[in-house]
Formats: C-alpha cells, structure tokens, sequence
C-alpha cells in the first residue's frame, strides 16, 4: 500500500479534525473558493489587523486534501504579515510547477508536493490559497 | 428455455489488449474505468493502421483505385453497424464524431421540426450528453422540456412516464438506455410502447447498452437510437445515429459541406439521400473503419458470452463491495449492466480515485457528467467501478482490498 | 534579402509513408490526389498505435495516471496547433471533425449573433464547405448571402470585394485562403484589412492553404482560421477552429453534452470557459494526438523546405503540362499552391482518371465540391493533380506522358 | 499502357462519333437520365409500335463510357419487344455484380464488364438502361 507517501499524515489527521473550521470572530476580509468540477468549496475568512492576518478560519467542503489544505492554511497564515501570506499563496501554487518554488515554504506547506505526480489533485490543494488571495486582493494594494 | 453459455476465455481476451500488460505506480494496472472509454484490442489498432499502411485515400467520388477501395470499406461499415443494431437498412445508419453529436444533430434538425407548446421527456438519470441539447433546443424554440422521475432504486418510474404522456403533447420521449452512474438498464420496449400510444417518438442514448447487451431497434421499437465507438472498444471520434428511414427524410440536414448535397448553385442547394445528407465533410475514414473492425471483434465473440461474463462479475462485485465497511452502493436497478456507483463514509470519492490510483486501480470519481442526479441523490460526487469484456474477477477482489486499507488507513 | 533554402530529401520523405511502396493494377502508385487528402507518414501512424497499446483512457476529469497522461497528451496538442498558426493563446484552438465541422460552428454560432439586414460574402470559388452553411444560416436566419467574383485568371477580385463592402452592412467575409480547383493562394491580409476597414469581421477557410504555406493568423489579421487534419498528413476526424478569442468569448456553444459545460441542473446550465464551451462529448483523443504527431513532422521539414519543394514541382508542372497535346491548364493565379486543375479537348475528365488509374497515376476528376465555381468556368468537371512533400518531379512527368499516351489513344 | 483492355475500340469509337444521337422522329416514350456527381446527362426518345421498339436516339453529354453505352444501347434495342429490352436492361445492370448475368447479351454490351475492377465508373455505363426502364415503365404493364 503506497497510500502514505502521498497522503501524509497531516493531512488524513487534519482532514479528519481540522482544528480552524469555523467563522473567525470580527471578519474583515473573507473570499469563497468553488471547484464545480468536484464540489469542492471553501469559505474562508480573517480578521485582519494592521497589516497583519490576526486570525484565519474555513468552512470546506470537499475532499480530504482541500480540507487539509484550508486548514493548514488557517494555521500558516496567523500572524503573518498581508504581504507575506500573499507571497506564501504564489509559492504554494508555483511549487507544483517547480519543485524548488516550495523550499522557502515551512514544512507543513510541504508535504502537498506529492501531488505533483496527481495534476488533477492539485486544484484541491491550491484551493484555499486561491481564496485567500482574493480575500486579500484589496489589502494587498 | 435454458441454454448453456461457455464463458469466453478472459485470458486469451486480455492478451489482445496490449495497454493491459502497462505498468501504473509501478502496479500492475487493473483498469475499471471502461464505462469513461473502453481499451482498444490489437484487432482494432491494426484495422487502422493498416488502412493509412496500405490502402487510403478520400472516398466518395473519387475514380482511383485507392478512393474505391476506401470507400468500400467505409461504406462497409454502414452494413456491419446496422446489422449490429438490427436496423432494417444500412442507409439508416448515420456516422457522428460521437454519441454527444449524434444527440445534437437530433437536437438540430428533428429539434427543428418541433412547435411552440410541444413537449421532451427526458429522465432524472441522463448523461449530460442528452440533457444540454435539449435545454438549448428549449432556449431557442421554446419547447417545453419535462424529466421523467426515477424511483429510489434507480430505475426509471415507468408509472410516471405514463401520467407525463398522458398531457398528450409530447413529441420525443428521450431517455439512456442504461444509466452510466447507476447501471440499470432501462426497459426500451416498454418506453416506446408508452410513447408510441401517446403518439410520441423515442430516442435512446445507447452509449452505455450496446457494451453491455445485444440491442436489436427493430425489437424495442425505437425510432432514435445513438452511440458511441470508443467505448465500444473501437476508435474515439466516431459514434452513430440510427433513426427510421421516414424520420431522417423529413428532417433537414445538420451540418452543410462537401458530400451532402445533390447539387449547388450561389442561389440554392439540394440535399443528397440519407444517410449523405447528415455527413456533411470528410468524415472519420479511418475511425469508421476501425468502428467496423470493433464490431466484427465484438461479434467474434457474442453477446451470450459477453452478457454471462458480466453477469458473473456483476454477481461477484455486488458480494464482494459491501465487505468494504462504510461502502454504500448508489442504487439498486432491477437488470445492472456492468457498472457500479458507490460512496464511503469519510472517505471523498476523489480521494478514494487518487489513492486507488495509486495502487495501479483505475476508477472514476466525480459526477460522471449526469450532475442533475447527483442533486437528486443528494451527492456532489461517487465513486464509478465498471467493467468491460476484459475485467477479471480477480480485479474486482483488488479494489475491494485497496478500499479496505484505504478505510483502514483514513479511519 | 534572399536566403539559400536546401531542398528536401524527398526521398528520405518517401521512405517514411508506406503507402507509396503499394502497387495499384500492377503499377507503381504515382499519387496526386492529396489535396483531397495526403497520405500519412509512420510518425502519424505510430502516434496514434502508441496511445492505444500503451497510455489511453478518456480525458478531462479522470484522477487517474492513464487518464492525466492522456489529458496532457491532448492539450499539449492545442499549444502546437497554436504555435503551427500563430495563435497568440493556446485556448482560442477548438477541435473539430475537420474543416467542414468548423466552419458550421462559425455559422451556426457566430451566425445566431447576426440580424436581419447584415450580410455575409463569400467568393465564387469557395468549397462547398464554405458556401453551404451560410447558405442555410440565410434560409434559417434571413440574412443576406454574397458572392465576392474572381477575375479572369482565377484569382480573388479584391476590388469587387472593396466595393461590396462599401454597402456597409457586411458583418462577415468568409473565403478560401487557397483554392482547392485553381490553386491561388488569396491575399489573407488584403481581404481582413478591407473588411476591418469596414467593421466586417473575416474568417479563412485554410484547409488547402497550412499544408503549403506557413500561416500565421496574426499576420494576415484573421478573426477566424479554419483547417483540417487529413489534408495535413495528419488523421481523418479531426480538424481545427481558431478564432480570437473575445469572439469565442460572445458565441453561444454550438452542441451541448458533457465536458463542455461549468454546471448542470434540470433548469439550466452554464457553460465551461473556452475552448472547452464548444468541444462536447469525448473528443477525437487519439486523432487529437495524431494531428500533434503531423503538426511535429511537418515543423521538422519547416515551411521554408515545404516551399521550396513545392515550387520547384509547380514551376516543372507549368512547363510540362502544356506539352500534352489539347491540354488546357484552368486559371493563372498570381501565386500557386500545388493544385492544377486542367482539361482536355474531346476528353472527359472522368475518362482521364480511370485511364489514369490504370496506370498507377490518381488524380481526381469532377467539381471538387466547387459545383457554383465550375459553372462560373462553364464546366461540369475537371480532372486535378495535387502535390504533396513526398510528391516528385517524376511523378508529374508519369501523369504527362500518361496522358500523352491517353490521348494518341483517343483522338 | 492498358487503355485498351479497358476501353475497347468500339466504347472510343462510339463515344467520338455516335451513330445513334439525336431524337427519333414521331416519339411514343422518352425518358432523361441525370448523374449530378459527375454532371453525366443521357435523353433517351424511342419509338414503340405494337410493344416493340421500332428505333431508338439518344442525345448525351458526358464521359466517353456513357456516350458509347448510350449509342450501343439504341443500337441494341432497335427491333427488340419492349419486354426483351427490359430483360436486357436489368441484365446489364446485374452483370457487374455477377459476371455470369451478362452472359445471355450480346457481345457488344458486355464489352462494359472490365468496369468492374471500377465500380465508381458503372453508373455511367448504366445510365442510360435507367432511362430506358424509366421510358418503358408505362408499356410494360
Ligand atoms: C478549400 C477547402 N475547404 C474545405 C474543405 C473541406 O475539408 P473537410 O472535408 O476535411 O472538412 C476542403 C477539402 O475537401 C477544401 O479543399
Ligand atoms: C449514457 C451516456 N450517454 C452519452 C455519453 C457521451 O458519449 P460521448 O462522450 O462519446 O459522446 C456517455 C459517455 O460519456 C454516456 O455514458
């Protein structure tokens, strides 16, 4: 069974229990992400201050790498500067046609790599980060 | 009446499929996605390449020796085809890109025909190949469009298509013949006697059936019959349109060009006989040819032999599937074809797709272009399993134990 | 600015399509009827056997290996189809059946956006692809249809058309980029800057123009470009639209199914991005990739060799043509792809391709899909020899003293 | 060159001096044969006097094949029963699907026959049998 190397086991725990579900309280910033070729769909939404992304939180549904994704996402983002979290959305797709676009990413943002070998996968994972971007979009200016 | 049906010889069958013996992740590939398109035996790939080795040219009209004997093997395959569907002429037979297009051009030119205020019956379990056709027919002509309901085991509700005619202005009863989710094939004489009573016609999409079952139109008085080569383990880019010969008469042409016209002048042009007046072009020569070569290898080997074989696995995955835990089956249709649609609990279709994928198993995963009854059954997605001629039991056994590591692993 | 261009090995060409090694009655096959369709190279012919043996499944939506690898396979070939005519994005190439198939895209669907009172103009020695669609766009629609007149030598006449469009209520120009019966190559740029010039959009029907000329539809400033796979040594059942891509952007899709839709409910759909709002069903897959493998072959001889070739052989075929005693070459077109058609006094065509046959020799003989232009001639018929890359300077002078000999036999 | 084991002399000769076009004088049927695909056109006229064909022309434009069958056609059933020029007629048409069917007409009808090995040529042979039966559908009732 090769199921490990693919899905890591952030993914399938988080997928399971994703710990940043929910609505963040205060909301000043939220975008929702559909992929009607498989249902997948993300609301996702941040409290945003001074520049900083404060808190992140989704509500996914769809398959386990999306909502993996968004939850780590959620994760990754809290605390960062707008600028940086917008920087971190460009790497996260990007990895996926260059392997090297990934280094600077932090490990839990890794382990999607695999998916480079499953491209009709790697809308499920880019998902959420596609959202965030247009949450983002009028902050980022 | 009972008969003895020697099952075919799976392993000879397989090793006529040079993709079987491929490599996936490393895994032996065990592929059960031939519902999507089936894989082409030797017979067929070499039909093809020989015609463009040895023997091509354009057809019709051309007085060489390699336009001639082209042409006749084009045409050859009008005959084969309507013996196939047990048409009563080869000229009934009308050569499409697919089964798509073969509803379309109904869609176009019988669609044409229809009045404000008449109605198409289509049912809650159509591919969306003949769905969207008809809504577009709707949008520009204002013809009412009506979905016959299924009942909770999948089949169609016979009883409501009856009330639905019963309004008395329906012109075309649409409807598969088998469902590509759920498997069930529908009962075709059934449907034309209710709609011939209401003075209806009937058009079946028979992409999924004539993989599965012998179709004989003459039999299930189908006015409309489609399908598609490449999932009957022949070619992409060809499929058929058999219609009665009266219906293909009244219906203006499709598409204008080269080859369906009788004469043209700037002012006016006139249409050849049918079937030329719907192949409007070069049409797919080298497709058709190797549509005729899957036929004859098809029929090489029987519908007694092809239905026994998928009743048996048909038998086995239904045993064998729900020893899966958390699997559900979508669907309990009272005659299946060989395709099962199924979910698990906490496990998305598409995860399951991936992570079988990755253990060589090809599935599908998704909505399998039939998105209006994945609302009906409440579902974004399933999980698709279907078999072809060359599906072992033994593959059936392999999915069933990467669903279960896969559950072991997920939950 | 003059450059050394190195003819082709034609040899070596030859030896790559075994179709040429076949003897027809006995002889050598001397093929000149590719204008009607060419032969195919191994490089096409093996493509197409690859993808079947070793890596096939439908595409689009499959999460599996075979079906990913097959979906790369396809639309890479959209991005060399885009590259071979210069299309500035790879998502402005929609496949097709084959040329015909394209331009009643345009005519069904660009066609649904005009309104009574605008016209179209075509010329008077357009293929029947190009005419008899727009002539049922204006039985359907109301639309005015026009006919743009040749001069005496066969070439387009461009002051007619400046004129005709002067009456201000030209929405489309639709004209042959090279004449399948003359053989003139039309000046793609005059005719889109003309139309522009007054707010008509053009489209070119190149279905006998990319097998001998680089095209780039930039350059020649076109809105709408059309060819076909087979004529291109690539596979029957496939062909290419491209259009720019704000018009893609506005047309309502031509036929509804699966793949080219966003979402699908009973009550209505909505439909995918392009290209993919106009390419329904399961496309040609295999031919698909084909059509890639002749796009690849013909770039590895490049048009300036292409070119070279074929002037060489129309220069020699000017010279020796005449030499047959009654001959009478039809049109001087200002430049010549590699179509002749001719005549012959007291000889009918069709007489001339069976003699020719015969002898090995096919060429073909009739009105070419062009019945308006051949009665504008003043003729029922013509006999054509077209060349190819793998054509040689032999070959032409075997039809010549064929002929020659036909007609010490006649006369 | 192999024109002649395809075109016999007389098809040549027949097709570059007819010796039967034209129209009868005092004509009881006629018929007109049309090929839109290769522009062939036979006008067959015929004299029939108590259910015979007293004499026969025929005005044809097209290729040497349907000229010369044309004029060997009126040749042929000049004096015939209008019931023997319709056997012969269907004769004629049967005998490219199975050679032993032209057995039984005269010799100069079956120098037709190699146009079997060119099917796409034998409607222009038969053309004007096609008229022909289309002239006599009426007396033969
Ligand atoms: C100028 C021209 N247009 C259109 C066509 C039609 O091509 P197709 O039959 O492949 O659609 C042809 C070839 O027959 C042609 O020569
Ligand atoms: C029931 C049914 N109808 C129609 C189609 C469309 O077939 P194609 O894409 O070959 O036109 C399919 C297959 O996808 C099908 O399963």
């Amino acid at each position: 069974m090769e199921v490990e190397d693919l899905y890591n086991s952030m993914i399938v725990s988080r997928s399971r229990a994703p710990e940043f579900s929910g609505v963040v309280a205060d909301e000043t910033n939220h975008a929702e992400g559909n992929n009607p070729l498989c249902g997948d769909r993300v609301r996702l939404t941040l409290r945003c201050e001074d520049g900083l992304i404060a808190e992140a939180a989704h509500q996914t549904r769809g398959c386990a790498i999306c909502i993996a994704s968004a939850d780590i996402l959620a994760e990754a983002v809290a605390g960062q500067a707008v600028r940086n979290a917008l920087q971190m959305a460009d790497q996260f797709v990007l990895m996926f046609e260059n392997e090297d676009a990934g280094g600077v990413l932090p490990g839990n943002l890794q382990i999607f790599l695999p998916l480079r070998q499953h491209r009709a996968r790697i809308r499920c994972a880019t998902l959420p980060w596609i959202a965030l971007k247009e949450a983002l979009a009028h902050d980022a200016e | 009446m009972s008969s003895v049906v020697t099952l075919p010889d799976v392993t000879a069958i397989r090793a006529q499929f040079p993709i079987l013996s491929e490599k996936v992740h490393g895994r032996d590939l065990v592929f059960l996605d031939s519902a999507a398109s089936a894989q082409k035996p030797v017979a067929v790939i070499d039909a093809m390449s020989d015609v463009m080795r040895t023997q091509y040219a354009n057809i019709h009209r051309g007085l060489h020796w390699m336009s001639e004997r082209t042409t006749e093997a084009y045409e050859a395959v009008r005959g084969k085809v309507a013996g196939f569907l047990g048409a009563p002429s080869r000229e009934e037979i009308i050569f499409t890109r697919n089964s798509t297009e073969a509803i379309n051009l109904v869609a176009y030119s019988f669609g044409s025909l229809l009045k404000l205020g008449q109605a198409v019956l289509v049912s809650a379990m159509e591919h969306h190949a003949n769905l969207v056709p008809w809504q577009m027919l709707r949008d520009r002509s204002g013809i009412d469009l009506r979905i016959i309901p299924i009942t909770e085991n999948g089949d169609l509700d016979y009883d409501a298509l009856e009330q639905m005619l019963g309004a008395g202005d329906v012109a075309l009863v649409a409807v598969t013949h088998m469902s590509n989710v759920i498997g069930g094939m529908v009962d075709a004489r059934r449907v034309a006697d209710l709609a011939h009573a209401s003075g209806a016609k009937v058009l079946f999409d028979g992409s999924q059936a004539v993989v599965h079952r012998k179709v004989d139109v003459q039999q299930i008085d189908a006015d409309f019959y489609t399908f598609t080569g490449h999932k009957l383990y022949g070619p992409t880019g060809i499929g058929v349109l058999w219609a009665r010969r009266e219906l293909l008469e009244a219906m203006p042409p499709f598409m204008g060009g080269g080859d369906m016209i009788s004469t043209v002048t700037f002012e006016k042009s006139t249409w050849a006989p049918v079937p030329h007046k719907f192949e409007a072009g070069t049409p797919a020569i080298v497709e058709t040819i190797g549509l005729g070569a899957a036929i004859d290898w098809v029929e090489s080997i029987g519908f007694d032999a092809i239905t026994a074989h998928e009743k048996q696995l048909v038998d086995h995955a239904a045993r064998v599937l729900p020893e899966v835990p958390g699997l559900r089956v979508i669907g309990n249709p009272e005659d299946r074809g060989g395709v099962f649609s199924f979910v698990m609990k906490d496990i998305h279709p598409h995860d399951m797709a991936t992570l079988l994928d990755r253990n060589g198993v090809a599935i599908r995963a998704g909505h399998h272009c039939a998105e209006p009854l994945m609302q009906h059954l409440g579902l974004t997605a399933t999980a698709r399993a279907s078999f072809a001629i060359y599906t072992t039991e033994a593959e059936v056994d392999a999915l069933v134990s990467a669903l279960i590591r896969i559950r072991d692993f997920f939950v």
